[in-house]
Order: structure tokens, then C-alpha cells, then sequence
């Protein structure tokens, strides 16, 4: 059985790759004012323990389908800031040759699949590519990650029954964050608890409470565990809030500043934080430590980025179509 | 007269519909609570509640059916699908019920459903955001097409569109929401039968819609400069396409460019061409001509994403070359 | 409450119904096979309560959307068999002018809106007609039919959600028949229990034995008074069995001749019709006289059909778009 | 040489990609037990297993996305859609994430998957079953689009589809699975790439695809008995169309007609036509033609069925009248 390991070390990487994804987004925001970044940017604010507890139970050989919203998910995962700087940056060095942007981040070296701007779009690829491993016998586990939102599209449920019919390798991970856009849950399901959807395709679901990274990494190592241990497909739903704006366009008129604010004292950063503090597991400066490295990390990623060249007009309608299927 | 933009026409639109009629209601995602994901129907839950604006579910599919079915049973919906890349999600609704009910029933039922659609390229969202695919709609029969350009038409296509019973499908480019004009205010009414020149000239056509057209009416001042003058004719009504404008603009100017942010293969541009190409070819001094978008998934990097869509310089280029041909040539 | 009368002349009329609905596509197939029906004929042989039992439960003001297997649907809900017939032929005097044929019958009167003939396509539409209704006051509610095939589709999930989530006044009816064309339930759905669907959307369900014409009437009853005393929509899971091929081009290799066989014994029309003998509810003469009923009804249709005109040619793009909204 | 037919020809194709390649599976609404809508797959199961032929549930979204999944995870998937009018259900994932991933990722993912669609009309099975449009998904930049109307290109095409890196749709018309022919044994593949003159004339140039190509080929028939040549062009490949051979048969007879079973409004014909007007114009002695479906829901009664696709004689009327135009025209 595949523990949690409790250790100093492993709660410090917790809590930094956190911290890296809360900045390198802060780093996001300047450069958007900046119109540096362009077009939609989606904030993982609020919900970083979700992408970096799940990750955790993952392997290399391992696959990830993302959301649009997959800063968070990206860097977890370990792709780069510099390429994913640069690729929001619309530079020839980024992940997609600059393509792609924020909505749009694909790494072959780490199996991630994208990024993908269209609500439940990932999830039948998600089950294409559980299903791919499966009959080449590779060991390897799909995780597909999906909002709330996602799961009103007729996409979600033919999705999880085939999943589930087929038994696949496939952990289907919910970032119920309680809002699409300005939709609130309870005025777009009938069935708040996302939990409970499982059930109708007997598949075995768990929800969790997605702003503790330790809870979420357990969950998703009991989920992973049973996906290898030939379970078939699990799915996960982590409880988050999202605290930002959906993007940068939002004016929040759908929630209150209240509301807002007390989630953001229940964050997942904050509270670990304030845990790993209270256990006397970790030290001011340790902290201020690791927000410095995120830092020069970021600041490094940026200037990789700036640095980077614009891919040529010419080449604009290269890869629309594929010479050879890349090895 | 004061000028006021193309949401705030398109918003106009539906409050004058939702006060006259009362089977009049909107449905789609983020119209309500959150004000519209382009801030159109920002404001009309307060005006109107919850039982008129209608804040939908993610589900694309059951809430076009859904506007399908509440025009059958005698409403007046106005459906918002928030963009055209989603509506792809919802095609089966429209193409197979929507646009068949009608004629296979035998004329029993008609569906007097209007959809608003955004679409469009420009905004550095890349390739599942950025679709142009009006054209794809206007190969259905059965269905009613538009795309506003202006002011007047995104203030006024909409009463049209109601009062039209068949299901008419508002194309609303996203790059011209914050454009802004005069409206007129003798005018209260436009016809959704008629495409419109929206500038005179008379060595070459300009033809275009939504965003091209705007890009047309660039063009056509760059080349104005070089003492060509360009007409510009607004196709406006995507199906079904007012022919006789067309014709008559090509009698008069004898040179076409036609223009469409849609990729260029199998777009609306080789309707317009292959329209002139049968019906109008002794008309004809030059070879047909289009700027089109590039045949490619968009790219996010503005450089690129300018790239792949027409641009004024290139629709002059265009028309240049049919209008002074470089010597040598035909 | 809208109790089931047990009468003499309810139970005959029961009986009736599925017998007219037997008999017309008996004829159905003859016609088929003498090429004066074409493309495709779904015949519903052997889920006759299904439709006779539901519609009893419907008032002349209700909706209906029906399935491109709508044969016992129509004659159901009460479209003349005449119209039904010269439909099929594709004459002018038919349901709809002949252009709709076998999958597409729409009548006005009845408001039956269709005849449909993509899998699960109906649903979103019954979720709007319920919704227009609701909205314009009407005390009316709608009943859509679908297969069990459908539920695999997406928009069973998108309209489950949207009707109970509105509270909209509609009867989901589940044609349960083991089958989508070859597909056999189980090996198509992970959850083969399709009423335990109903509960991933608080929606109310409950399953009944689709060859019991009195247990379905019951059953549609119950769920029609809920709807109409304002308890929202309502599932209804009919468990029955297609006795003949899915349409006239299959081969049935995915079931056995005895499967066939053993369904046939309890097929809803000689369960009945053994249920009132056995009670002594009816004569064999009586039973004689409702088959010779409504094979002079038949002959009548068919005589009407074959009389009919076919629609002119000129007027094929008729009803394109149409004029205005017909009254 | 042994006649058999396009069904055949097309199960022949399947057997040998699934011997040929591991990682060739197949996937699809009753293509195992029921054995194929139109039985090409028949007898498949038998031979390879459930794991290699899966039946999917209906479902078609979430399986055409499984598809390009598995393809991205590795294999050779070929996905079965029944018929083109469900694939609107799974357009999304065609349009959004099959035809753009390998271009938005920046050539890090190939995708090759191939998808067989029965498509078109004529078999009495009305509006929402008798769609043709192939015309659609050849607006896609990223997909390629086969269209075999021969028994050797239902044989082959497959092994080119699948020797190809990029999703191929393969539509085969329902109205050709019963054809029969012979098939040269000395044949053992087709190219993907290039149209095909499938009759030599000099008079009239006839394109056409898919049944439509089985009508010009009728047509030049009836055409023949009158004196008139007519060259017929299979197009065969509709998307990236072959313009060059096109443009040759223009140069050659001057004169075209194109067939196109497809609603006449922006359907493939367009795009035909209008490369024509671009790139052949001064070729051209006479007005571009097209002989297309007609703008309506196919109805179901045959004698309206009938008049709404393009028949030979229609053809053959279109062809004459510019091979030999009535007196008093230009
Ligand atoms: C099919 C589709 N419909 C609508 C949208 C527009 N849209 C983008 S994000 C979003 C909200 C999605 O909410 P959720 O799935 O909960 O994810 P979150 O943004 O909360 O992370 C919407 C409606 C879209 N991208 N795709
Ligand atoms: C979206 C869609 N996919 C596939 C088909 C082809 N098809 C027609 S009927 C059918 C089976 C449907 O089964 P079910 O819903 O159980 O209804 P039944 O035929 O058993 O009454 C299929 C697959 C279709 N018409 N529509
Ligand atoms: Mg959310
Ligand atoms: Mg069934």
C-alpha cells in the first residue's frame, strides 16, 4: 500500500509546490496587466491542494488530462515554469510553441494531455487514452481532472459509463470548487453531492475535503492504490473554492466579498501553513525560505520567457497536419 | 442622436422583446447572475426575474432542445449559446430537430426560436475558442441565419428574428461588442431578407459579414486613398443569401473579393463565388477572389493568431491586384 | 387520486388497444414486405402495455414525445389509424403528408410531437414542452418515451438534470427492452438497474413490470398524480422485451431463438388475455369480435392509404421554413 | 478477377488492417454481435475477440473521444460512427480536440485515429438519417476526408488511412455497400492524395464523389449516346481537395458540371466551383454548373426523396445544356 509519508521533508515539498503555484499565478497577473498574457486566465487560487495532493499519488508513467485551469495542475505535475512561462507568454520556447497559452499547456515528457478549454471535453479522451494503456498493458493510470460544471454535460456521464463498463485505469478527479463561472451548484445540479454520481454508474466515489493537501493526497493514493490494484476506475470528489475570479473578464456579481473572504481563511495554503506552524514542524524562515526560491524560480522562468523568440509566420501551418506520429 | 455600442444595441434588443411579448425568455449559461458572459444581458434578471432569464446548467444539448421544445409548446424563447466553439455540443438539436420539425411534420409545427450565438476570432484564445463556423449554419435548411455588423442590426435584427417563425440563429461577432455608433433614431425596424451596401464604389465588390465586413470597410478606405473605389456590400442575411444584391453589386463593379474569417476551404466565401460563378459569370473581368481565414486550428500568440485571420491590408492587396491589374497579366 | 378503474369495459378496452396496435403492424409487415412501406419499420411487438398503459394516464391537454419505435405510441394515444397508414405509405393523406414515414408520425391534435428518430434526441425536446407548458400556466404534463439505449446518451443526462432541477412537469417513460438494436443492456450500461438512475438527479423513480398492461397503468397513474400535485418530474422504468427484430434488416444474431421464445409466453396481449380468461373476465367470442374489430379498422386504414395522393412534387419545399406559426 | 462487392471490399480492408497491426482495433455501435449496421463487420468478432472489436454503448461523443485517446495513448484505433447523422453528437470531440491537438500542442501528439462514416440518401429513411455532410468535416483544417464511390477504393483506402498520422474520415454512401466489381488482383493499394478521372472526354467535365460519382458516371452515359464526352472526375479525397487535377479537366473540356448530393447552399460543390473561379477562370468557356441536393429535409415518400437528389438525367440536362447551349445564348 502506497502511504502517505508524514516526514518533514515530504510536508515541506507539499507545501512548497503550493507556494510555487500561488506565485508563479500572482507572477500571472502582473504580466496580464501588463498585457503580456492575453486572452483567458484562469486563477488556481484557492485550490492548489487539489492539484498538488493528487499529483502526489501519480507516477512518471502515469497520464494527465487537464482543464483549462491547469496552471496548478501543470506545475504539480513538474512541467516546467520556464516553458510554461513562455508558453503564456505566446513564445516559440513554451510547452505548445506559444499556441496553445494558458487554456492549452501539453507536455509530452510528462504524459500530460492538455489542457482543454472545452467544459468535459477532456474526459472522453481521458477514457481513449486509460483505454490505450490497458491494451498495451502498461501499468499506467489516466487521471482526468473536471470542474463541477462538468459533470451537467452529457460528456461526464457517457464518460463514466464507459469507464466504469470497461473497468479502466482511470481516476476521475472532481474539482468541485462550488461555482462555473457564476452558476452556483445548487442552481445547476439537481444532485448536490457530486459524490453521489458515482454511484449511478457503480463506479466506487469518495469526496474529500480538497483545501487539505495531505487529505487530498491520501484519498488520492487509496483511489490510485485501488485503480492499480485492478478496481477499475475511481472518482474523486475534492471540496475547494475557487477565490479569484473565474478569469480576469468576472465581475463576481454572482457571490459576496463575505463570502469570499471566509474561504479564503480556510485556503489551503493558509491553513497548512497554520498546521505544520502549530505542530512545530516548520519555521518562519523556512517559509520565507521557500517563498524566496519559488521567487527566483519565477523570476528565472519570466526571463527565460522575455527572452524567448516569436515562432516564425511561416511556420504558422506547420503540425496541422502531422508528417509522422512523433515517437 | 447618440451613439451607444453593439452590446449595449444587442441589449436593448432583448429588453424591448422581453417587455412586449410576454412568452418572451432567455435561457442560456451565465446570462443572469453572472450578467452575461459578454456583459449583454447584464442587468435583465433584476428587470425581469428568474422565470424569464434563465440561467442554465452546462448542457448545451438539453437546453437547445429545451428552447426547441418551449417554442413548440407556444413560447418565444431566446436561447444564448455563449459561443459558437460550444454550440457544436448542441448541433444535433438544431439540425435534427430544429431545422427538420417543421417540413417533416408537414408544416404542423413551427419553432419560432431565436439563437444568440457569439463567435469569432481575435481574442487570444486560441483554437477551441475561436471558431467562425456561421457558414456551417447557413448549409442548413430550415434554419434563418444573421450576423450583425452594426449597430442598427444588432439593435434590431432581433425584433425581425421573433417576429420570423422559423428558428433564426444571431451570430454576434465578439470583437464588435464595444464598437460604437449613432443610431438613427427614425430608423426602428430592419428586414432580415436583404444584404445592404454599406459603401458605394464602383471598381471592385467588397463582400463580407460580421467582423469582415468591418475589415472590409478598411479596406475599402485604404483603397480609397489609391483612388479605387471599393463597394462594400454587407451579406448580413447568411441564409438565406439575398442573391440579387449580390448580382447587381457584381453587374456594377465587375471585380469581387469576398471576405470570411471562416477557414477558406468549404466557407461561406465559395457559396458567395460559386453563386457569382453561375449566375453572374458573363459579368465577370476577373477571376474571383477571397481573403479568408488560414487553414488552421488558432494559434494563442497575437502575432500568429493576426496572421491566420484577414486583415484591411490583405483584402486591398486583393482588390488591388483585380482593379489594376499588375501589366503582364490578363 | 387517479385510481385505476378494474372494470369490465376498462379492462376490454386495455385488451383492445394492444391488440389494434398488434394487428396494424402485423399489417405493417405485410405491407413491408410487399414494398409499399420502405426504409426503415421498428416494430413493437411484444411492448404493447407499455404505450396503452402509460397513455391512460394522459389527458387530452398532455404532451407526448415519442420514439421512432411509435407506432404503439400513436395508435395509443388515440391518431387514426388511417392517417397513421397513409403515413406509412407516404401519401399526402398521412400524419405528415407522407414525408414522415414509420420513425417520424406527428400529429397537432394529439399533441404528440414526434416521432423521433435519434437515440435520446427527444428527451431535451419534452424538457422544453414541459417547460412552455409550466411557464404559460398549463396544467398539462408530458411524457417522453425513449429506449434504454438512451440512457447511455448524453442528453438523458443533461435533461434528467434539467427537469428536476426546474421541478418541470414530465414523465420520463423507460422502454426497457433489454436491447439497443444488438447491444444488450448489460453489456452497454454499468448500472443495469436503469430506476437507480433517477436518483443521481433526486428525481423519483420507480420500476415496472412493462408486460403487465395494469400494473404499467397503475404505475403511469401514480407517477402522473405526483407530477400533477406538484412533486416534480418523475422516472419510469418499464421492463419489457422486443419480440421481433430491431427493424426489418436484422439478422438477430445477438440473442437465442429460446430467449425469444421464453419472452413470447409472457408477452403482454396473451398474459392479459389469459389473466381475463382465467378470471373469467372475458369470452373467447369477445376476444374473436376485438380481433375482428380491429382487423376491419385495419383494412379500412389500409384502404384509405392506398387511395391516398401522393404529395406533389412542386411542393417539396413547402414548409422549409414556414409562413407563420400554425394556431 | 473476382467480383465483389463494396461491402465486402470495405470488411476485407478491416480484416486485413487488424492482421496486419496490433494495435489496430476496432470500435462502434453494433460492429460485433449485431455484426454492423450494414454488416461489414460481420464475422469480425469471431475472429478477433471482444477486446479488438468493441461494441460501444450509444454513447457516440464519448467514444469518437475514447478513439482519438487511445490514438494519442498508442494505437490504431478505427471508430465506426453508424451513420453521419449521429455524428453531430460527437462533433465536439472531432472539431475541438481531434482536428486541433496536434497543431495546439505544437506537433508533440499525432493523432491517428480513423473514423468510417455511412453517409447520404436514397434509402427511404427521411429527415434525420439521409444527411450528406462530408462537405461539413472538409471545412476542417486538420482532418483529411475520403470519399471511395469504387470497390478499390473501398478496399484500399483504409490501409492508406491508417498508414497516415492524422485523423482520416472515411465516408462510405449507404447506397454503395451493395455494388459489385471486379477487382485487379494486380492492385494492392491507392494513394490518398489525388482525384481521379474515372472516364476520359473532351466536352464537359462532370466532378463528383461518393454516389454522386456513380450518378456523373450515368450521366455521361446517357450523354455519351448523344455525342457529348464527358470527362468524370472522382474527387475521392475531399479534404485536402486535389486541385491540380481539377484544374487539368477544366483546361481540357472547359466546361463543368459539378455533382454533389449534398444541400446546394454551401455544400462541397461550392468550394469546388470557386477554386474553379480563382484558379481556372479564364479556362472556362461557360458558366460553372452543379446538379445538388435539393434544400430540404429528406422526406420519406420516395417519388420526394427522389426529386430531392441529383438524378443522372439531371446531370446529363445540366452537361448539355453547356456542351451544346440552346440558340440565342451567349
Ligand atoms: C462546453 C462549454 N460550455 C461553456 C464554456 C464556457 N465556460 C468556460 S469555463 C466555464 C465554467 C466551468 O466550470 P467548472 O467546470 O466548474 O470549472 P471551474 O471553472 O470552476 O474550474 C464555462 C461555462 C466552455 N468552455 N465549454
Ligand atoms: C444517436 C443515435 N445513435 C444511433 C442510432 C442508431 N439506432 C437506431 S435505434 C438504436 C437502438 C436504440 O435502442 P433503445 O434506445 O433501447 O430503443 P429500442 O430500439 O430498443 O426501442 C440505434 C443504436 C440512432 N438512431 N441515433
Ligand atoms: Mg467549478
Ligand atoms: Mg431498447
Amino acid at each position: 500500500m502506497n502511504k502517505v509519508r508524514l516526514d518533514h521533508a515530504h510536508l515541506h515539498h507539499l507545501l512548497r509546490q503550493m507556494i510555487r503555484i500561488r506565485q508563479f499565478e500572482a507572477k500571472c497577473v502582473e504580466l496580464y496587466q501588463a498585457q503580456k498574457i492575453l486572452g483567458f486566465l484562469h486563477l488556481y487560487d484557492g485550490e492548489e491542494a487539489v492539484s498538488v495532493g493528487v499529483m502526489e499519488a501519480l507516477r512518471p508513467e502515469d497520464a494527465i488530462v487537464a482543464t483549462y485551469r491547469e496552471h496548478g495542475q501543470a506545475i504539480a505535475r513538474g512541467i516546467g515554469m520556464d516553458r510554461l512561462m513562455a508558453e503564456m507568454l505566446g513564445k516559440l520556447e513554451g510547452t505548445c510553441r506559444g499556441r496553445g497559452g494558458s487554456m492549452h499547456i501539453f507536455d509530452r515528457a510528462t504524459r500530460f494531455y492538455g489542457g482543454n478549454a472545452i467544459v468535459g471535453g477532456g474526459l472522453p479522451l481521458a477514457v481513449g487514452i486509460a483505454l490505450g494503456d490497458k491494451m498495451q498493458g502498461r501499468a499506467a493510470i489516466t487521471a482526468s481532472f473536471f470542474g463541477d460544471g462538468a459533470v451537467e454535460e452529457g460528456e461526464f456521464h457517457e464518460s463514466m459509463n464507459l469507464a466504469s463498463l470497461w473497468h479502466l485505469p482511470l481516476l476521475f478527479v472532481c474539482e468541485n470548487n462550488l461555482y462555473a463561472m457564476g452558476m452556483a451548484l445548487e442552481r445547476a445540479e439537481a444532485e448536490t453531492e457530486l459524490v453521489r454520481k458515482a454511484a449511478g454508474y457503480r463506479m466506487a466515489g469518495a469526496a474529500v475535503d480538497g483545501m487539505d493537501v495531505v487529505a487530498v493526497e491520501v484519498a488520492a493514493r487509496a483511489a490510485a492504490d485501488r485503480i492499480r490494484g485492478g478496481e477499475g476506475p475511481q472518482f474523486l470528489e475534492c471540496r475547494t473554492y475557487r477565490l479569484r475570479a473565474h478569469s480576469m473578464y468576472d465581475a463576481q456579481l454572482y457571490r459576496t466579498k463575505e463570502e469570499v473572504e471566509a474561504w479564503r481563511k480556510k485556503g489551503p495554503i493558509v491553513r497548512f501553513y497554520g498546521w505544520l506552524l502549530d505542530n512545530g514542524l516548520i519555521h518562519d524562515e523556512e517559509m520565507r525560505a521557500i517563498e524566496a526560491e519559488a521567487d527566483a524560480e519565477i523570476e528565472a522562468a519570466v526571463a527565460f520567457a522575455e527572452a524567448g523568440s516569436l515562432e516564425p509566420v511561416a511556420e504558422l501551418e506547420r503540425f496541422v497536419t502531422m508528417d509522422r506520429v512523433p515517437a | 442622436m447618440t451613439a451607444i455600442t453593439y452590446r449595449e444595441a444587442c441589449r436593448q434588443g432583448l429588453r424591448e422583446a422581453l417587455i412586449r411579448d410576454p412568452r418572451v425568455f432567455l435561457m442560456g449559461e451565465d446570462i443572469g447572475r453572472y450578467g452575461g458572459c459578454y456583459a449583454v444581458t447584464k442587468g435583465l434578471l433584476d428587470e425581469f426575474g428568474e422565470e424569464r432569464i434563465r440561467d442554465t446548467p452546462l448542457s448545451e444539448s438539453a437546453y437547445v432542445g429545451a428552447g426547441i421544445g418551449a417554442a413548440l409548446a407556444g413560447m418565444r424563447p431566446i436561447v444564448e449559446i455563449m459561443t459558437v466553439n460550444f454550440s457544436l455540443l448542441a448541433l444535433d438539436q438544431i439540425v435534427n430537430n430544429a431545422a427538420t420539425i417543421p417540413h417533416m411534420s408537414g408544416g404542423q409545427f413551427a419553432i419560432p426560436l431565436v439563437l444568440r450565438i457569439a463567435t469569432g476570432g481575435g481574442r487570444r484564445v486560441a483554437a477551441q475558442h475561436s471558431h467562425s463556423l456561421e457558414g456551417w449554419y447557413a448549409h442548413i435548411p430550415g434554419l434563418k441565419v444573421l450576423a450583425p455588423a452594426v449597430v442598427e442590426d444588432a439593435r434590431f435584427m432581433l425584433a425581425a428574428a421573433l417576429a420570423d417563425p422559423n428558428p433564426v440563429l444571431i451570430f454576434e461577432h465578439v470583437m464588435l461588442y464595444n464598437i460604437e455608433a449613432e443610431l438613427d433614431p427614425a430608423v426602428s425596424e430592419v428586414d432580415i431578407e436583404r444584404a445592404k451596401v454599406r459603401r458605394e464604389g464602383d471598381d471592385v465588390s467588397l463582400f463580407g459579414y460580421g467582423n469582415g465586413l468591418v475589415k472590409a470597410l478598411a479596406a475599402a478606405e485604404i483603397l480609397a486613398a489609391e483612388g479605387i473605389a471599393a463597394e462594400v456590400v454587407d451579406l448580413r442575411v447568411l441564409r438565406p443569401l439575398d442573391t440579387a444584391t449580390i448580382l447587381k453589386s457584381v453587374a456594377k463593379t465587375r471585380r469581387v473579393v469576398i471576405v470570411d474569417e471562416g477557414w477558406k476551404s468549404g466557407s461561406l466565401s465559395a457559396e458567395i463565388g460559386m453563386r457569382i460563378a453561375e449566375e453572374g459569370f458573363f459579368d465577370l473581368d476577373a477571376p474571383l477572389r477571397r481573403v479568408c481565414g488560414a487553414e488552421v486550428p488558432m494559434p494563442y500568440a497575437p502575432h500568429l493568431e493576426d496572421a491566420a485571420l484577414p486583415q484591411p491590408q490583405k483584402i486591398a492587396a486583393a482588390a488591388r491586384d483585380l482593379a489594376r491589374p499588375p501589366k503582364g497579366s490578363q
